[in-house]
C-alpha cells in the first residue's frame, strides 16, 4: 500500500500542498479529482520526490520513501506518467520505453506487456517518439513507466489533449492493468463519468488540501458540483 | 536543460526556513554603514600620498586602475546580469587610443627624420624607400593621422569602447541572445581583437605594444607617473566613477535595469524596451573601462595586446567576484586587495607560485562558499551583529525607511 | 454599452500543427471584467500571449480600442495599455516589494528620461496607497523573494495597479492560494474593476462567482459560449467540456 | 589545393577531438569546464612522463592519459562541480579557478618544490615529445605529402568519435546520459541515478580531452599554460555546432577547420584564427541555438 501522511510540498517558498494524507491500497485505483491548480499533479510529483522539498511521511508497503532521492523511489516501485507525457522526442520509441526500465531490477528489457496492450508501438520501435500522435505518445508514457515493472502506478491526466477514440483506448488499458496485473494505481482524472466508472476510491483536492476521500461510491454528484463544476 | 531541477529533487525533506524580515532601523543603519563605506574608501585612497613615496604611489595607482575595472565589472555583471569576458577589449582600446597619441608625443618619434613625429617601429618596419610622413609609411599609417592631437586619442579612448559597446549590445540584445551566449560572443571579440592587432604589427608593433610614451600633458603640466598629482588624478577619477555609478544605479533607469537582471520578460510588459537599456549600461560599462585602460597607460606608460588577454578578462571577473558581484565598492576593494597582496608577495620566487595555488582556491572557494563574495560577507556580519543587538532590545516599531540592500548575486 | 476596449477578431496561431488558439473573436467593453473558462489545453493562456505579444499569431486581429496592436512588440503593447499578469507569479525577486512598484510605476518607457532620482509626489502616494489595497505595507522593505506566494501574486496585482494600464491581463490570480488568501485577492480584483477593463483567467468557481460578470468559455482553442454567470451554468455544452467525457469535436 | 584541404582537415579533427569532451561536459552537465583545457595539458605531461619513468612511447601514453585525466575529472566533478549544476557562469568561473589549481601543481612539481624537490618532467619549463618513428615523415598520396603525425590524429579523432557515438548511442550509459540531458527529472523518475552518471559522463569527456593531450604532445610543445588556447577553440567549436550535437560539433570542426586551413594558407595563422572567431561570433548572433541542435522538449 502507497501511504501518505501529513504531506507538506514546496515549490521555492511557494506553499502548494498542506498536511495531505491518503492511501492507496494495493491493487486498488485512486482517483484523485479537483479543479486546475488546485495541487493535484504536484501530488504526484510529491509523491515522486520532484518538488523542491516536502515534509511528512511517504511509504510504499514497508519503505520509507520520504527522504529518498527520486530515482530510489522509482526503484521501489512507483512508476510517473506525467502530464504532458514528457516522452523524449529524439529517442526512439524503444529507446523511450527502455529508459523507464533503469527502475527495474535486471535492468532495462521492453516489457511483453506493453507490446500486448500497444500493437501500435510494437510495430514502429524504431521511430522517433517526436512523431507519434499525443494519443501514440499517451501510450508510449504509459509503456515506459511499465518497463519499471512497478507496483504503483502514476497518471497524471492521461486523457488530456487527446483524440475522442484513443481516450477510450486508454481508458481501458487503464483498467486491465489494474484488474489483469493488479496493478495500484493513483489517476488524476478530470472526467468524472471514468472516475466513478473505473476507480476504487477518491480524493478531492482543492487549494492543496484534501478535502473528501473514501470508496467511490461516497462520490456524491454534491460533492462534485461543489468542488469541480462550473 | 536544468539541473537546478536535480539539486531541488535531492532537497527533498527539509522545508523552507522562514527569515524575520529585518526592520527598517537595521535597513537604514545598514545603508549609512554603505555610505560610511564608500567615504572611508574614498578618504583612504585621498590620503595615501601622505604615507608613501612616489614608487609605491605609483603601484597603488594601478591598483586603483585595477579597481576601476572592478567597478565596470560590477555594474555590467552585478547590475545588469551581462557577465561581459571580454572587458579587456575595452580596456585594451581604452589603452590603444591615449597611448597612440602620447606616442607620437615622444621624444622618440619626433626624431625619426620626419616633418612631423612618426612612430619609431614603424618606420622599422617599412618597405626600404618608403615614405616617411606618416600619412603613407604603409597602407594604414594614416590611421594615426588624426591622433597628433592629444584629446583626439584622450576622446577616442571613451568614445572607440562606447561605440563598440554599443553597436555589440545591440546586436545581440536585440536578438535575445542572452546569458553565457553573451559571455561566449564578448571572449571571442576579445580574441579577435587582440589577434587583429597582433596582426597588424605595421600600425600597431604587434606584440610589443607601444612603449616609449610620453607624459600625458594636460594645460601643459605634466603627469610623471612618479609624481603624487598623477597618483590623484587616478584616486580622484576613481571616485567619481565610484560614486557616479553609485548614483546612477540608484536613478529609476538604475532601478529599471536590475529589474531587467531578475527577469527581463516582465519588464517588457512593463513597457521599456529591454535591449536599449540593456545597451546603454554595457556602453557605461566599457567607457569606465576604457577610462580604466587610459589611466592605466598614463601611470604604466605602456599599451600592450596582452591587455586583451583571456587570463586578464577573466581575471577581472573574478577580482569582482571576490570583492561581490553586486557590489560596485565589493568589487572595487576586491581588486586592489588581490592585486595589492599580490604584489606584496612577488618578492620570491616561490612565494609568487604559492600565490597563484591561493588564487586558483580562491576563485573556486568565492564561487561555492562565498557566492557573493566580501560584499556580501560583511551584509550578513552586519545583519548578524544587527540581531544581536536587537534581541537585547524589545522591539521597535516599523517606520517606513528604505532599503539600500545589495541585490543578491545575478546570473 | 459602453465602446470596446480590447476587440480580438478571428485570432489564431498554431504550435507544430496543433492549433492552440483558431479564429477566436471576443470584445470586451470598457471597464467590464471578463472572466475566461476552460479546461486544461483550451488555449486561455496562449490567448493571452497572443494579446500580450509574447506569441505572435498567425491570423486574425488584435484591436486596444482602435489601435491595432497585432504582433507587436512586447513593450509596444505594454506601453500601448495591456498590462498582464502570469500564471506563475513574476515579480522582480532581489528587490524590495517598494521597488517593484517604483519600477512599475516610471511612466517614461526612455533610459534618459530614467536618468534622475526619485518619483513625483503623486506617484509616490499612489503606490502607498496601493501598497495599502495589496496589504504590503509592513513589508514594503523585504526583498520580494522573502514573501509567500499569495503576497507575491498580490505585489504583482499592484504592480498592474502603478502600472495603470488600460486593459489588465490576469492568468489565473488565485492559482495555489488558500481560501482566505483568495478571497483577498477577489477584493483586490473588485477594487480594479471599474478603473480597468480586464480579462481574467481563473477555475476557482467560488472566486469566479464573485467576481464574474460575462462569462467566455473556451474549448479546444475556440469560442464555446459566452454569458451571463447564470447561462454558462445551466449551458449542457459548458457542462459536458467540463465534466462528461469531453467528446465532443 | 589539396594539401590545404588536408591541413584544414588535421586542424578539424583536432578541434573535434577537443571538443569531444567538452560539448559532452556541456551538453549533458550544463557544465563550461574552463579546466578542459588544463585536461590536454595533463594528457600531454602524461605522455612526457610515461616515457620518463616508464620507458613507453606515445601509442602506450593514450589509454594512459585517458585514464589519469578521467580520474582527474572524476575527482573535481565530485570535489567541485557538483555544487554548481545549475550555475552555468559559476562553473565557468569555478573551473577557471581548477584550471588554475592544475596549472600551478604541474609548475611546482605536485608542490614538491616547495620542499626543495625537483621531477624530471615536470615544472615550469618547455618538454617535448620523441614522437616513434613510425609517425615521422610524410607518405605521398595523389602526388601530395602528407605528414604521417597529422594523418596519425586524424585517424585517432576518428576512433574517438566513433567510440564516443557508439558509447553516446548504443550503450546503456549513453541512453541515461542522453535521457539525463534531454529530461533530467524524467529520467530521475525512471530510474536513473543522475548523480553518478553525471560524474562518470564528466570523467569521460575529461579522459578525452586527455587524449587529446597525447596527440598535441607530439607536435607541439609541452608546457604548464598550453591548455588555455584549446578551451577556447573547443569551447567556441561545441557552441557553434549547437549544444548536445555530434553532427554540429563535427560539422562546425570541419568548418572551422577548413576556414582556418584556408585563411592560414592565405594570410596568416594569426588572422585565419581572428577569422575562426569572427565566423563563431556570427554564428551564435545568427543562430543561437548552433548550427545543429536537437529539437527542445
Amino acid at each position: 500500500m502507497l501511504s501518505l501522511a501529513n504531506v507538506d510540498s514546496f515549490y521555492g517558498r511557494s506553499h502548494v500542498l498542506h498536511g495531505v494524507s491518503m492511501d492507496a491500497p494495493t491493487g486498488e485505483i485512486v482517483a484523485v479529482m479537483g479543479r486546475n491548480g488546485v495541487g493535484k499533479t504536484t501530488l504526484l510529483k510529491t509523491i515522486m520526490g520532484l518538488t523542491d522539498a516536502a515534509t511528512g511521511a511517504i511509504r510504499l508497503d514497508d519503505a520509507e520513501l520520504e527522504k529518498r532521492p527520486t530515482f530510489e523511489r522509482a526503484r521501489a516501485g512507483i512508476a510517473y506518467v506525467p502530464q504532458g507525457r514528457e516522452i523524449i522526442p529524439d529517442f526512439t520509441v524503444e529507446e523511450n520505453i527502455l529508459m523507464g526500465g533503469y527502475a527495474r531490477a535486471g535492468g532495462p528489457k521492453i516489457p511483453e506487456i506493453a507490446l500486448k496492450l500497444f500493437p501500435y508501438l510494437a510495430e514502429n520501435m524504431s521511430r522517433s517518439g517526436g512523431l507519434l500522435s499525443g494519443g501514440q505518445q499517451q501510450q508510449l508514457a504509459i509503456a515506459r513507466a511499465l518497463a519499471a515493472e512497478p507496483k504503483v502506478l502514476l497518471l497524471d491526466e492521461p486523457t488530456e489533449g487527446i483524440q475522442p477514440n484513443i481516450v477510450e483506448q486508454i481508458e481501458e488499458t487503464i483498467r486491465i492493468l489494474n484488474r489483469d496485473l493488479g496493478l495500484t494505481i493513483v489517476l488524476v482524472e478530470q472526467n468524472v463519468e471514468f472516475a466513478r466508472a473505473a476507480a476504487h476510491r477518491f480524493v478531492i483536492i482543492e487549494k492543496g488540501r484534501v478535502i473528501a476521500s473514501g470508496p467511490v461510491a461516497d462520490l456524491s454528484d454534491e460533492l462534485i458540483h461543489r468542488h469541480m463544476a462550473v | 536543460m536544468s539541473d537546478a531541477d536535480l539539486n531541488a529533487a535531492a532537497n527533498v525533506g527539509t522545508a523552507p526556513v522562514e527569515k524575520a524580515p529585518p526592520s527598517a532601523t537595521a535597513t537604514r543603519i545598514k545603508t549609512w554603514l554603505e555610505y560610511a563605506g564608500y567615504a572611508g574608501f574614498i578618504l583612504v585612497i585621498l590620503v595615501l600620498p601622505f604615507f608613501f613615496d612616489e614608487f609605491t604611489l605609483n603601484r597603488f595607482a594601478k591598483y586603483l586602475v585595477y579597481g576601476m575595472l572592478g567597478v565596470a565589472i560590477a555594474l555590467s555583471w552585478g547590475y545588469a546580469g551581462i557577465l561581459n569576458l571580454g572587458q579587456g577589449l575595452f580596456f585594451g582600446a581604452g589603452a590603444y587610443m591615449i597611448a597612440m597619441s602620447l606616442k607620437l608625443e615622444s621624444r622618440t618619434s619626433l626624431a625619426q627624420g620626419s616633418d612631423t613625429p612618426v612612430p619609431d617601429f614603424m618606420l622599422w618596419n617599412a618597405e626600404p624607400g618608403a615614405p616617411t610622413e606618416l600619412c603613407c609609411i604603409n597602407p594604414a599609417s594614416f590611421l594615426w593621422l588624426p591622433f597628433q592631437a592629444t584629446w583626439f586619442g584622450v576622446l577616442m579612448g571613451i568614445v572607440l569602447p562606447v561605440v563598440i559597446a554599443g553597436i555589440v549590445g545591440l546586436t545581440i540584445f536585440k536578438k535575445r541572445v542572452s546569458g553565457v551566449y553573451i559571455s561566449i560572443i564578448t571572449l571571442a571579440l576579445v580574441l579577435l581583437v587582440r589577434l587583429v592587432v597582433i596582426d597588424a604589427q605595421p600600425v600597431t608593433n604587434g606584440f610589443n605594444g607601444l612603449t616609449d610614451l610620453a607624459y600625458l600633458t594636460v594645460f601643459g603640466f605634466e603627469f610623471d607617473p612618479y609624481l603624487k598629482e598623477t597618483y590623484y588624478l587616478v584616486a580622484i577619477l576613481l571616485s567619481l566613477v565610484l560614486v557616479g555609478a553609485r548614483l546612477l544605479v540608484s536613478t529609476r533607469a538604475g532601478l529599471i535595469l536590475q529589474a531587467i537582471r531578475d527577469d527581463q520578460n516582465r519588464v517588457r510588459y512593463l513597457g521599456f524596451d529591454v535591449p536599449v537599456y540593456q545597451t546603454v549600461f554595457f556602453a557605461i560599462s566599457a567607457a569606465i573601462a576604457g577610462l580604466a585602460g587610459m589611466l592605466y597607460v598614463i601611470v604604466a606608460e605602456f599599451a600592450s595586446p596582452t591587455f586583451m588577454d583571456l587570463a586578464f578578462s577573466i581575471t577581472m571577473v573574478v577580482w569582482a567576484a571576490v570583492g561581490g558581484r553586486a557590489s560596485l565598492l565589493g568589487a572595487c576593494i576586491g581588486a586592489i586587495l588581490i592585486n595589492t597582496i599580490e604584489a606584496s608577495v612577488s618578492e620570491t620566487q616561490s612565494l609568487v607560485q604559492a600565490w597563484q595555488v591561493f588564487i586558483g582556491l580562491l576563485f573556486v572557494g568565492v564561487v561555492l562558499f562565498l557566492p557573493r563574495g566580501l560584499a556580501g560577507l560583511s551584509s550578513d556580519i552586519v545583519d548578524f551583529v544587527l540581531r544581536l543587538f536587537n534581541r537585547r532590545r524589545p522591539a521597535e516599531p516599523r517606520p517606513a525607511g528604505e532599503a539600500m540592500r545589495p541585490p543578491v548575486a545575478a546570473e | 454599452m459602453g465602446t470596446a476596449a480590447l476587440t480580438i477578431d478571428g485570432l489564431g496561431v498554431s504550435f507544430s500543427g496543433l492549433k492552440a488558439v483558431s479564429a477566436f473573436s471576443m470584445i470586451v467593453e470598457t471597464g467590464e471584467l471578463r472572466v475566461l473558462l476552460g479546461a486544461n489545453g483550451a488555449g486561455k493562456t496562449t490567448l493571452m500571449d497572443l494579446i500580450s505579444g509574447k506569441t505572435k499569431s498567425t491570423e486574425g486581429r488584435v484591436f486596444l480600442g482602435d489601435t491595432e496592436i497585432t504582433n507587436w512588440e512586447e513593450h509596444r503593447i505594454a506601453r500601448a495599455g495591456v498590462g498582464r499578469k502570469f500564471q506563475i507569479p513574476s515579480v522582480f525577486r532581489d528587490l524590495t516589494v517598494r521597488r517593484n512598484l517604483e519600477v512599475a510605476s516610471c511612466r517614461n518607457p526612455s533610459v534618459f528620461a530614467n536618468i534622475g532620482f526619485g518619483f513625483s509626489k503623486a506617484a509616490k502616494a499612489r503606490m502607498d496607497e496601493v501598497l495599502g489595497v495589496i496589504g504590503l505595507e509592513d513589508l514594503r522593505n523585504e526583498p520580494a523573494s522573502n514573501l509567500s506566494h499569495g503576497q507575491t501574486q498580490w505585489l504583482e496585482l499592484g504592480m498592474l495597479m502603478v502600472q495603470d494600464p488600460k486593459v489588465i491581463l490576469l492568468d489565473e490570480p488565485t492559482a495555489g492560494m488558500t481560501q482566505s488568501e483568495t478571497l483577498k485577492t477577489s477584493q483586490i480584483i473588485l477594487a480594479l474593476k471599474g478603473r480597468h477593463t480586464i480579462v481574467v483567467v481563473e477555475h476557482d468557481m467560488a472566486f469566479v462567482r464573485e467576481i464574474a460578470e460575462r462569462i467566455t468559455v473556451m474549448h479546444l482553442g475556440k469560442l464555446l459560449a459566452e454569458g451571463p454567470m447564470a447561462e454558462i451554468e445551466t449551458n449542457p455544452k459548458v457542462r459536458e467540456a467540463y465534466l462528461g467525457s469531453r467528446r465532443l469535436s | 589545393m589539396i594539401d590545404t584541404i588536408f591541413i584544414g582537415l588535421s586542424l578539424a579533427s583536432i578541434l573535434l577531438l577537443v571538443a569531444l569532451g567538452l560539448s559532452i561536459t556541456y551538453g549533458a552537465l550544463g557544465v563550461i569546464n574552463m579546466a578542459h583545457g588544463e585536461m590536454v595539458m595533463i594528457g600531454a605531461y602524461v605522455t612526457v612522463l610515461a616515457h620518463i619513468y616508464l620507458g613507453v612511447n606515445l601509442f602506450f601514453a593514450i589509454p594512459l592519459a585517458f585514464v589519469v585525466a578521467a580520474a582527474l575529472g572524476w575527482l573535481i566533478e565530485r570535489l567541485v562541480v557538483r555544487r554548481l549544476y545549475g550555475r552555468l557562469l559559476d562553473t565557468l568561473l569555478a573551473t577557471w579557478g581548477v584550471a588554475i589549481l592544475i596549472q600551478q601543481a604541474v609548475r611546482l612539481d605536485l608542490g614538491l618544490t616547495f620542499f626543495g624537490v625537483n621531477l624530471a618532467g615536470l615544472g615550469p619549463g618547455l618538454q617535448n615529445v620523441q614522437v616513434p618513428a613510425v609517425l615521422q615523415g610524410s607518405v605521398s598520396l595523389l602526388g601530395v605529402n602528407l605528414n604521417v603525425y597529422r594523418l596519425f590524429i586524424i585517424l585517432v579523432t576518428l576512433i574517438a568519435t566513433v567510440a564516443t557515438w557508439y558509447l553516446m548511442y548504443r550503450t546503456s550509459i549513453g541512453t541515461q546520459v542522453r535521457a539525463i540531458m534531454r529530461n533530467p527529472k524524467m529520467a530521475a523518475a525512471c530510474g536513473i541515478n543522475v548523480k553518478r552518471v553525471n560524474a562518470l559522463t564528466f570523467a569521460y569527456g575529461s579522459g578525452l580531452a586527455g587524449i587529446a593531450g597525447v596527440m598535441m604532445s607530439g607536435f607541439k610543445t609541452v608546457f604548464p599554460e598550453m591548455g588555455t588556447p584549446y578551451v577556447v577553440d573547443g569551447f567556441l567549436v561545441v557552441v557553434a555546432g549547437g549544444v548536445g550535437s555530434l553532427v554540429g560539433l563535427i560539422a562546425s570542426s570541419g568548418l572551422l577547420g577548413q576556414i582556418n586551413g584556408v585563411f592560414a594558407a592565405l594570410t596568416n595563422d594569426i588572422l585565419a584564427r581572428a577569422v575562426m572567431f569572427g565566423t563563431v561570433i556570427l554564428i551564435i548572433i545568427l543562430r543561437p541555438q548552433g548550427l545543429f541542435s536537437f529539437r527542445g522538449r
